[in-house]
Formats: structure tokens, C-alpha cells, sequence
């Protein structure tokens, strides 16, 4: 699988051609990879050795290698596809369906049907992995249907509301 | 002589395990307190005994000398140690502890009076050989007297709390304009930071140098010092690394300023361990800043150079014994450097960061000492000063202690907040640090968030490499386990990304 | 001069990672090579680079020279340090570095012939004035010389290694009945631990104390000791608490004794660190033991009383500086304390435990040191030594020093295989121990499982009752959620009862 | 729930009255416990600190403190009741249905139907949470029938094998 991955101003090409094994430019390299504790890893690149920290928040990934912390952006060539789709569609995408991004209990809803929200306002509060994660808005538009009340607890990928 | 049996630490985090250590090492039982959030910490699982304060926020806990002599006298401690910050250096706090016939580990309230506030302290040693910067006698209230009092002494100024220390509610003013903001904030800071809006004015010095002497006391009036700490290297105001000796000291302006701290300490008829700090101007020319009247966050840096336990020296002098050396008897051996591990975001100008600690694995070996209250799965909160640690190295000289300071800081490892790691990494390898010529505007003047930075390309593209071989890793575990719920509980160190951090 | 700027380690445990340490200190690269079940170890993680030693046995991976050589010349590592055991102590690795144009950080192959094999070193020092306990000059094959050997020389003897060292094939006969049955015991596990089953026999000396000096000497003749360690403690010939300084020398005993290990280095040629050990009889006669051409177990003592980094001197050595010192310039300061947590079980004959190591907290605060290659996690296997950690401590005096090692002992927390802590806790605790008049036999003569037992009866009684709540609470836990399975995964130090520990 | 806690050669009768209450002979104390790491908990009794790991080794407990391991036995009434029922028993029973106790893969069958085994011994290789766990036949006799293969996974409490 073919992957874009950003880091640090830099990119990179590189190419998951099998089981921990990466190329770049045709160059391949095995890894070895070993998890560690707490989202961290053990890496032998070569003969180079790192110890990271990989870690999700707010849909962002971060690595965190040496106490510096280092946003990651990791596309493969689908992601690649579906932003570039976006980015064509943005002015004529009308509404959203919004899911639930991981199984939990909706903690707060902060709309109302009728109500009009900006994009990338959180619009719900869902609590899963005892944290509360904020839901928000993808577009902006009237919220149309609320499909579910406070308090209850939903499946991952089932429909919270729609907004447009 | 009254030995002490049993002492409560009246304080948390990694003081309060300082204090506990030492309790330890001479067989007296401990007694730990806690405010709610606290429940966990290190402090109350190390204490033999602990007693909950009833409360989250340090006003309904820490701060509340009744539920503390109330814990003593429930565990029947004979003796109180208030550690540094909170209730240390409240003379209400020392006389009530007397008065339930408890024995206060520190100075007696009589010297917190007279030292531990700045005026008072400024007035007693006019007139003494101590040296003092030009400022105003007496806290102040007043906008237009104040204002009338800073030109007269002449811009810039500083304002500073009268109460406090730490740097809360200090303000350095270079114009004239900005007087009346800066006093109201100055003001605010103090009232919140220690219940006491009282400031007052002095002389801002350029250029200067923070150097502050340890001096310890017996009860029948032996006083030495422990020699000096510099403490140049500041953000707002606070220290974030400290080191001793001092690279610019000479022999004998150690002396001088040595006696000067000695003096200090006699006129405010001190007992205990103390600290005199002192402003050293680009001439060398040395100031009187303020006396500490209790322990000093920056404390293992002298124990690592005279090779003395400074908590044991408190309750040894607190039980009355005599100090066992005199100031001859004492020499410096080698060097001693602090970093300050706070839970601030260097990047985002030192924006206190919190949340979960989940990894928290701190450096050893050769030279190293990590004083730290916090574990894995504690709380960094809002309720607390964000410091997690201290981090000292000691080698036989300072290159050497630097040397181990930038191992040990590659070495510690703290997941789940933003530390103060990496900007510590940066002084310690920064050539003006290493030589040793600097000032408390090296901060400002040197610090910037990209100079911390990793830019090796070869590392950045392995981290790319590698960061994507591991997220790969858990879409592997994901689709492969897809019932890991099943047991996954149960998995040591099982991972997930999608789990961790939030602010 | 040629200044080294990649080490490889070729070792593993906490001994590579304190190698690692002093690298990183002195800025200089490292290399890890590691055993496939060290893949997660903390010498792996902490060195610049790793090689795959492609195998698990120690005979697969770190007895193999050329693998090691290979792994140097893949990373272009200009120096290899060896640590202690595995290779060490081969004269044949020392050539086979040199030959590949490598330095190795240590004596030279020469020395290591001459004064490594027991019965080579007793030959050259014979004539000297170096006090040499009877025994037999050779190594022996023959049992029925062997017998007349021991039986002229004088039951107990003591048959041991040649090869060897750290207690391993080493036999006390007391009767001449069991001399065939433990020969031929000594014979194999010298075979089995350094590929050489030569051993001698020597007089067993009653009461005795083990005392070793430390040396150092650089490449241009000069030489100095850094003073005594005694390791009196031992459990089946193998050191378990070792400090420094010893409290039965005098300072004329000191200076007799240092001078007679100068002597051994001097006779050897010898040039890095060293130890010279010596058997102290309850007369206060001193016998030369065996000299240890390599960095010992128990440096951080010295290093601890001293100030030095023995691995950086070992480096600046190989490198071919001078020392920058002079016996008159070296002084003891205080006294340091180390224990040796193995994972064994002291309530069962010191077995030696395995399994995986769920969580290590190590103490630290004043005067705590840790040398650890464990961590979180890992494995503590069959295939290596159970040694876990040294845990050092320091301060002005023994006293002082014992007090810190049991606050420390009882701060370590280690979860998943037994350890020496709580026996380690036993020795420090006990009078005899404390009074520093004791000698090798101390563990036969003062110690039983049960005297390592906690029983007061409140603490015993809370802990049934604490016990109680926390099988509760999992009990709680698991009704209360019965799809605790859906985010299990995700609790950050969640709990199972049922999971846990496997032999 | 009235327990008997043995530890250490001492018999507590304990009476768990509520959330962390126990009561011995009347006495109630509040205990304030909290889970820490890896099985580790904190408690307070009375003022009384303390922190201990509690585990689960072959069936049996065990309770770590300050790096002592004291083995825990923690019977509640239905438990004597049934050990009590047990002991008279124990000479009639004629049969025993062995059941996973934990859920898992089927790693090893150590015995054949029609084999006999005695009582403790080990008859099958349960493989869960990482770990191999033994199987032991509560009483001895005559293996009748085998429910399960090599390889399987088994549910928890599932009956694996018939012994009588």
C-alpha cells in the first residue's frame, strides 16, 4: 500500500511493500518493529534505533519521540482520493450524515433540530473510552434530525444526526 | 531533647516525598494529608499514615491550618513539616502548630514575621552590613504614592508581593505608563497566590544574577551556610534551573556573600534551614532579594555538593540538637545541576499544560536524582503548581553534571502531557549556558521554540518510517482481532490508538 | 591519542546500559547487540544502534566473537566495551578486537592471560610481596593428584575455576569423602559457564572476609587504587551485598593492602580497571585471591565513595590519556552501600525465579542510585543471569548509608517473580550486619526464611481486610460491567484478577 | 457477606456490610481502596496506609506487600457451605463435569477418552489471556467423554470433558 506521510514539513512516498517492510523510491527496508508499553514503540530502522509514541487526538495522530512532539499525517491513496473528492465537492455538498466515531454513550447534545450550526463546531459530546470526545460539525448547515437522546448509548458508525 | 516520633508532611507531590524519604531513613513514622485529587498520589501510598483534607482546591485543604492540626492530632504526630509553597511560611500556621503542643519543623513564627516578609525583612537589615538594592521600606497601597515612590528610586522598577516568593505577582515595569496596570496585577496575583495583596517597589536591576546562599541554624546559635545556588535561569519570573556552585563566584566574594547570609540569618535570630537570596549585578556587585524561611524547591543541589540531607538537618535542629560541624568543617565537592520537569508547553510559551500522566519513567544511574511525587495514571489537574519533578545530576565539575543532565533528560520519559524536557535539553546544550556567563533575561534573550527542535533529516524520515509501520501495526491488530474486546482487558501493555489523551 | 567516538556494548542487562550511560555522557555513539529475547531490553532502546545477534542462548549470541566483530564493523563501532562476564575475560576477544583494528576497552590480552587465569597470576606473584593463601599452582585434571593436592594443602580447601569467576564452580570440601563428587560438580558448571573446566584447589579459609581493591592504570605505567570493597555477604559463593568502605580496615591495613594490589597490576602489566580480591582470616592476615581483569559488578560503590565514573576512566584509558590523578589526590567520602536484587526466591533456597516482570518502580531520592536493564514488561528468562539490579546508596556514613538502603528496599516495587529485596531488607536490618563485624558466612549463620516474615499482627490484620475489599472490588467490577469487554482495551490500568502471573 | 479470610496462619471472620465497609466482631471500619496499576490497589484503614498487589496464580491468591507475598484464602458462607458439602461428599461423587474456566483456546488434551486420571492431575492445556493454563481433574476416575479438540476455542464455563 502506497502512503503520504507528513512530518515535520517534510513528506514522504512510501510504500508498505509487506510485513514491516517500507520502501521509498524503490529503496526497500525492513523494520524492526516491536510495541512496547503505552503506545510505544521499539524501531530498529537499518541499524538505527527509536523508541516513539504514537498517539490519536481529536482525530490528529502524534508522534512523540525524545519528548518532542511531532504531528503525524499519514494518507494512503484512498484518503488521497476522498480529499480531493471533497475538496471538489465542498461547494455543492448540501448535508452530512454525522456517525458515531466509536461506540459510547452520547453525554451532552449541544443543537437543536431547526438550529443552524458553523462548520467544525461541536455539536455532541460522546463518551467513550471514559473520555469525552466532542463531536463536530463537518459542514455547516440547519441540523435536520437528531436521532438520538442524551444518555444513550450508541454503536460505532450509527447516524447521530443530520445537518443540511 | 525531644525526639520526634511521628511527623505529618502539611504538603504534596514531590516535596511531600522528599520529606517522607527522609522520615524514613531516620525511623520516624510519616503521616500524609490530601486534598480529593490527591487520593492516588505518591505521597499518600509512601506515608505510613494519611488523612483526608475533605477537599479539592488547596483553599479547602492544603491551605487550612485547622484540618491539618486536626490530621496531627488524629495520628497523634509530634511534629509538623510544611515543606515549601502552601502554609511554610505563615507565622499563624508555626504559632498554632506550637500551641497544640505540636513542634514545627522550620524557623520559630517570630522569624517568619520578621523575615519571611520583604518590608520587614528590608528594615530590620538597614543599617547592617548586608547589602540592599534601593526600593521602598514599606508595602504600599497606594496607586499615586506608588507611583510617586518608582520614579524616586527610578525606572525600571519591580514590583513584587510582600507575602510571596516564587515570582508570583512580580512585575518588572520599564515605563512610567504601564505602572498602574502592572501594580493591579501585581496585587491580584498575591491575593490569590498567598491571601496577601500587600506589594512593594524596588530598583530593577539589568543584567542580573539570581544567587541565593543556604544557611542552616541550630537553636542555640550556631549558623552556617551551605554556600551558594545560581538561579539565573528563569521564566516568569521562576526558576527552572538551578545549579551550585556558581560559575562566577570567586573565593571570596563567596565569602562575602556568605557572611552577608550569615548575618541575615542572626539578625532575624533564624533557626532552621533558610535561604538568602541575593541579586548580583554586571559589576558583582551583590543585593539582598529576600530571605526564604523554609526549604527551597532547589534544595538537592546543595545536599549533592556537601554530601548533607538538608530534611534531616530541619528535624534535627527542630528536636534541638546542635548543628554536628562548624563552617570550616564544610567544602563544596564538585558540581550540582536542577532541572525543573514542569507539566508547560516550551513551544506555546510555557502554557501550563494537564491531563493524565500514563508513562512516567524517570533516569538513573551514575549522577543521577529524581525527586518526583507524580506516577503513572496520576492527574496533572488545574488545582496544583504544574511542576512533576526535579531532575539533579552531580559530577565531579560542571561539565560534567551538564553532560549528565542532557543524558538523563534524553533519557526520562513522561507520556500524556507537555513537558519542559525538551527545553531543558536546549539550555543545558546551549554554549552560553555552558559557559557559564549569563543572566536571568537568558530566557528572553536566547530561547526560541524552534531552537528545540529535531531537524536531522535521517531521524525525521525514520520517524516518518517507523510511525507509519506502527499505525499500520494497530490497523493490523484491529482487523485481525476484530472480537480483541473479547479479552482485551486482558492484554499486558495491550495498545490502542485511538484511546489515549485528551486535554 | 585516537579518541573513541562509537562504543559497541557487547553485553546485555544493566551493566550495557550503564556502559551506555557514560557514552552518551562523554558524547560518544553506541551500539547494542542483543539476543532475540533481549529484542525489548533497555540497552536495545537506549543505544544509538542494535544488531541482531541472531539467536537466544548466551553460546548463540554473546559468546560469539565473530558475530560481535561483524556487528562492530557493520556500524562502525572503533571501540567495543565488554562489560563483565560473557566475553570479558577472553584473552582470545581482546586479540580478535585488536586484530580487527578495533580498540577494546579494557586490559590487554596479555594481562588478561597472564592474571584472568587463577593459577597463571599465584605463579607470577610467587617471590613477590604479595601475600599468597596455600594452595595449588596449577590447574588440575588428574582427581587422584588432585586428592593428594587437597589432603597436603589441608582440609576445607576450596576447588574453583580457573576460567571463572563470580562463584561459579566453586566447591568448599570438608571432608575428603565428598572431594571426588564436587571436583567433578566444579569441573562441569566451570565447562558450562566459560567453555574451560580447569580448576585449582586451594586452603579454605575460616571466618574469612572477602575484601577486593579496586585499581586503575593507565597505558603509561601509572597506577592507583580507589580503595576497598568488602562482599563479605554471599549466598552460594556469589556476592550479595557489597560496600564501601569495608569497616574492619585500618587505615595502615588500607594502605598495606592497596599497595599489594598496586603490586598484582604492576606484575601484570596491567593497564584499565581491575580488581585485585583478597580473603581477610579472622586474624586480620590478608591472601591474594584472584585478580578481575574487567569492570566488576559492584563498581558503582567505589564510584559512589570516590566521585569517579569508572566507565569513563576505562574509556579515557583506551584511548591512551594519562590518569589525571595521583594516589594523594584520592580521598574516601562517605560510605556507599549496594544490594543485588535477583529474581530468586529467599524463601526458597534463593531459586532462581522467571517470568515476566509486570511493573518496576525504582526507588530514588537522596543518595539512591539504580543500575537497571529491566523494565515494564520484560522477561526475566532462563537464559541469563536472574540479576535484576543494583541498587546503591550513599551517605556520610554506614549508618546513614543502611538507613537509605531500607527506605529504598522497601520503596522498590517489583511485581511478577520473586526477589532478594525483602532478604536484602533481612541483612540490613540485622544487628550483626549493622555492627560491621561479620564474614562470609553470615547468610548460613544468621539467616532463615522465616526470619524475613512480616507478622506484626494490625498490619497483617489490614491486609486481610484490604485483601478482602480488592477481591470485592473485582468481583464488583466484572458483574457491574458484563460487557466490560466492549472498551476493556481502552481503561488505562485496568485491573484483572484473573490474568495475572505464570511460571 | 460474611467471609473467612485466612492469611498467614491467622483466621479473620470478616463481614463485608456495605461499599467498602467490613465489620470483624462488630466493628465496622470504612476502608478507603483504591485500584492503582496492574493490580495494585491503596488502602486506608483507620488512618493505616497501605499498598498491596493481590493475584491470581493456579487457582490460588496471593497477596503482595512490601515485596512479600503472603498466599490469601478468601472462603464466603456458600463456599464452606459447598466445601463442607464437598468434604461429605466426597466419597460418593461419582462424576465431574470439568468446565473452561476462563474462555480460551484449547492448546493441549492430555488425556484419551476411556483414560484414567487421579485426582490433580493435569488433563488439559487451556491457552487465554497469553498464558497457559493447567487443567486439573477435581477427582480421579475414568476420562467418559471429551467435548472439545485441540485448537477449539471454548466460552467460558463451557464443558470441556467428563471424568466418572
Amino acid at each position: 500500500m502506497k502512503y503520504l506521510v507528513k512530518i515535520k514539513d517534510q513528506e514522504y512516498n512510501l510504500h508498505v511493500t509487506g510485513f514491516l517492510e517500507t520502501a521509498e523510491n524503490g529503496n526497500r527496508q525492513t523494520i524492526d518493529l516491536v510495541p512496547l508499553d503505552a503506545n510505544r514503540f521499539s524501531a530498529l530502522i537499518g541499524t538505527k534505533s527509536y523508541v516513539f509514541e504514537i498517539y490519536q487526538q481529536n482525530g490528529e495522530k502524534f508522534l512523540v519521540y525524545k519528548n518532542h512532539t511531532f504531528p503525524l499525517v499519514v494518507e494512503d491513496e484512498r484518503d488521497r482520493l476522498v480529499s480531493h473528492m471533497k475538496q471538489v465537492n465542498r461547494e455543492t455538498q448540501t448535508f452530512a450524515d454525522i456517525k458515531a466515531p466509536m461506540p459510547g454513550l452520547v453525554s451532552k447534545i449541544l443543537v437543536t433540530e431547526g438550529g443552524v450550526v458553523q462548520k467544525g463546531q461541536t455539536i455532541l459530546v460522546l463518551e467513550a473510552m471514559k473520555m469525552e470526545n466532542d463531536v463536530k460539525a463537518p459542514i455547516a448547515g440547519e441540523v435536520s434530525r437528531i436521532l438520538v437522546t442524551e444518555k444513550q448509548n450508541v454503536e460505532k458508525n450509527s447516524i447521530l444526526m443530520r445537518i443540511g | 531533647m525531644k525526639r520526634i516520633k511521628k511527623v505529618l508532611v502539611a504538603n504534596r507531590g514531590e516535596i511531600a516525598v522528599r520529606i517522607i524519604r527522609t522520615c524514613k531513613d531516620l525511623g520516624i513514622q510519616t503521616v500524609a494529608v490530601f486534598s480529593e485529587t490527591d487520593r492516588k498520589s505518591l505521597h499518600v501510598r509512601m506515608a505510613d499514615e494519611a488523612v483526608s483534607l475533605n477537599g479539592v482546591k488547596s483553599s479547602e485543604t492544603y491551605l487550612v491550618i485547622d484540618k491539618i492540626i486536626a490530621a496531627a492530632k488524629l495520628t497523634g504526630a509530634d511534629a509538623i513539616h510544611p515543606g515549601y509553597g502552601f502554609l511554610s511560611e505563615n507565622a499563624l500556621f508555626a504559632e498554632a502548630v506550637e500551641a497544640a503542643g505540636i513542634i514545627f519543623i522550620g524557623p520559630s513564627a517570630d522569624s517568619i514575621r520578621k523575615m519571611g516578609d520583604k518590608t520587614t525583612a528590608r528594615k530590620l537589615l538597614k543599617g547592617s552590613k548586608v547589602p540592599l538594592a534601593p526600593g521602598t521600606e514599606d508595602s504600599i497601597e497606594d496607586l499615586t504614592e506608588a507611583k510617586r515612590l518608582a520614579a524616586e528610586i527610578g525606572y525600571p522598577v519591580l514590583i513584587k508581593a510582600s507575602a510571596g516568593g516564587g515570582g508570583k505577582g512580580m512585575r518588572i515595569v520599564h515605563d512610567p505608563a504601564d505602572f498602574e496596570k502592572s501594580m493591579h496585577a501585581s496585587q491580584n496575583e498575591a491575593r490569590n497566590a498567598f491571601g496577601d495583596s500587600r506589594v512593594y517597589i524596588e530598583k530593577y536591576l539589568e543584567n542580573p544574577r539570581h544567587i541565593e546562599f543556604q544557611i542552616l541554624a541550630d537553636q542555640h546559635g550556631n549558623t552556617v551556610h551551605l554556600f551558594e545556588r545560581e538561579c539565573s535561569i528563569q521564566r516568569r519570573h521562576q526558576k527552572v534551573i538551578e545549579e551550585a556552585p556558581s560559575s562566577v563566584l570567586t573565593p571570596e566574594m563567596r565569602q562575602k556573600m556568605g557572611e552577608a547570609a550569615i548575618e541575615v540569618a542572626k539578625i532575624g535570630t533564624y533557626y532552621g534551614a533558610g535561604t538568602v537570596e541575593f541579586l548580583v549585578d554586571k559589576h558583582r556587585n551583590f543585593y539582598f532579594l529576600e530571605m526564604n524561611t523554609r526549604l527551597q524547591v532547589e534544595h538537592p543541589v546543595t545536599e549533592l555538593i556537601t554530601g548533607l540531607d538538608l530534611v534531616r538537618e530541619q528535624i534535627r535542629i527542630a528536636e534541638g540538637e546542635t548543628l554536628g560541624f562548624e563552617q570550616k568543617d564544610l567544602k563544596i565537592n564538585g558540581h550540582a545541576v536542577e532541572c525543573r520537569v514542569y507539566a508547560e508547553d516550551p513551544m506555546n510559551n510555557f502554557l501550563p499544560d494537564t491531563g493524565m500522566v500514563h508513562l512516567h519513567r524517570v533516569p538513573t544511574g551514575p549522577g543521577v536524582r529524581v525527586d518526583s511525587g507524580i506516577v503513572d495514571g496520576m492527574e496533572v489537574s488545574v488545582h496544583f503548581d504544574p511542576m512533576i519533578s526535579k531532575l539533579v545530576t552531580w559530577d565531579r565539575d560542571r561539565n560534567g553534571a551538564i553532560a549528565r543532565m542532557c543524558r538523563a533528560l534524553e533519557e526520562y520519559t513522561l507520556s500524556g502531557v507537555q513537558t519542559t524536557l525538551p527545553f531543558c535539553q536546549f539550555v543545558m546544550k546551549h554554549p552560553v549556558f555552558q559557559s557559564g556567563n549569563f543572566d536571568t533575561h537568558f530566557i528572553q534573550n536566547y530561547f526560541k521554540p524552534e531552537h528545540i527542535e529535531i531537524d536531522d533529516p535521517e531521524t525525521i524520515q525514520n520517524l516518518a518510517i517507523g510511525g507509519l509501520n506502527a499505525i499500520h501495526w494497530f490497523i493490523r491488530e484491529e482487523k485481525s482481532e476484530p472480537s480483541l474486546s473479547g479479552n482485551g482487558a486482558e492484554k499486558q501493555g495491550s495498545l490502542n490508538l485511538w484511546k489515549v489523551r485528551r486535554k
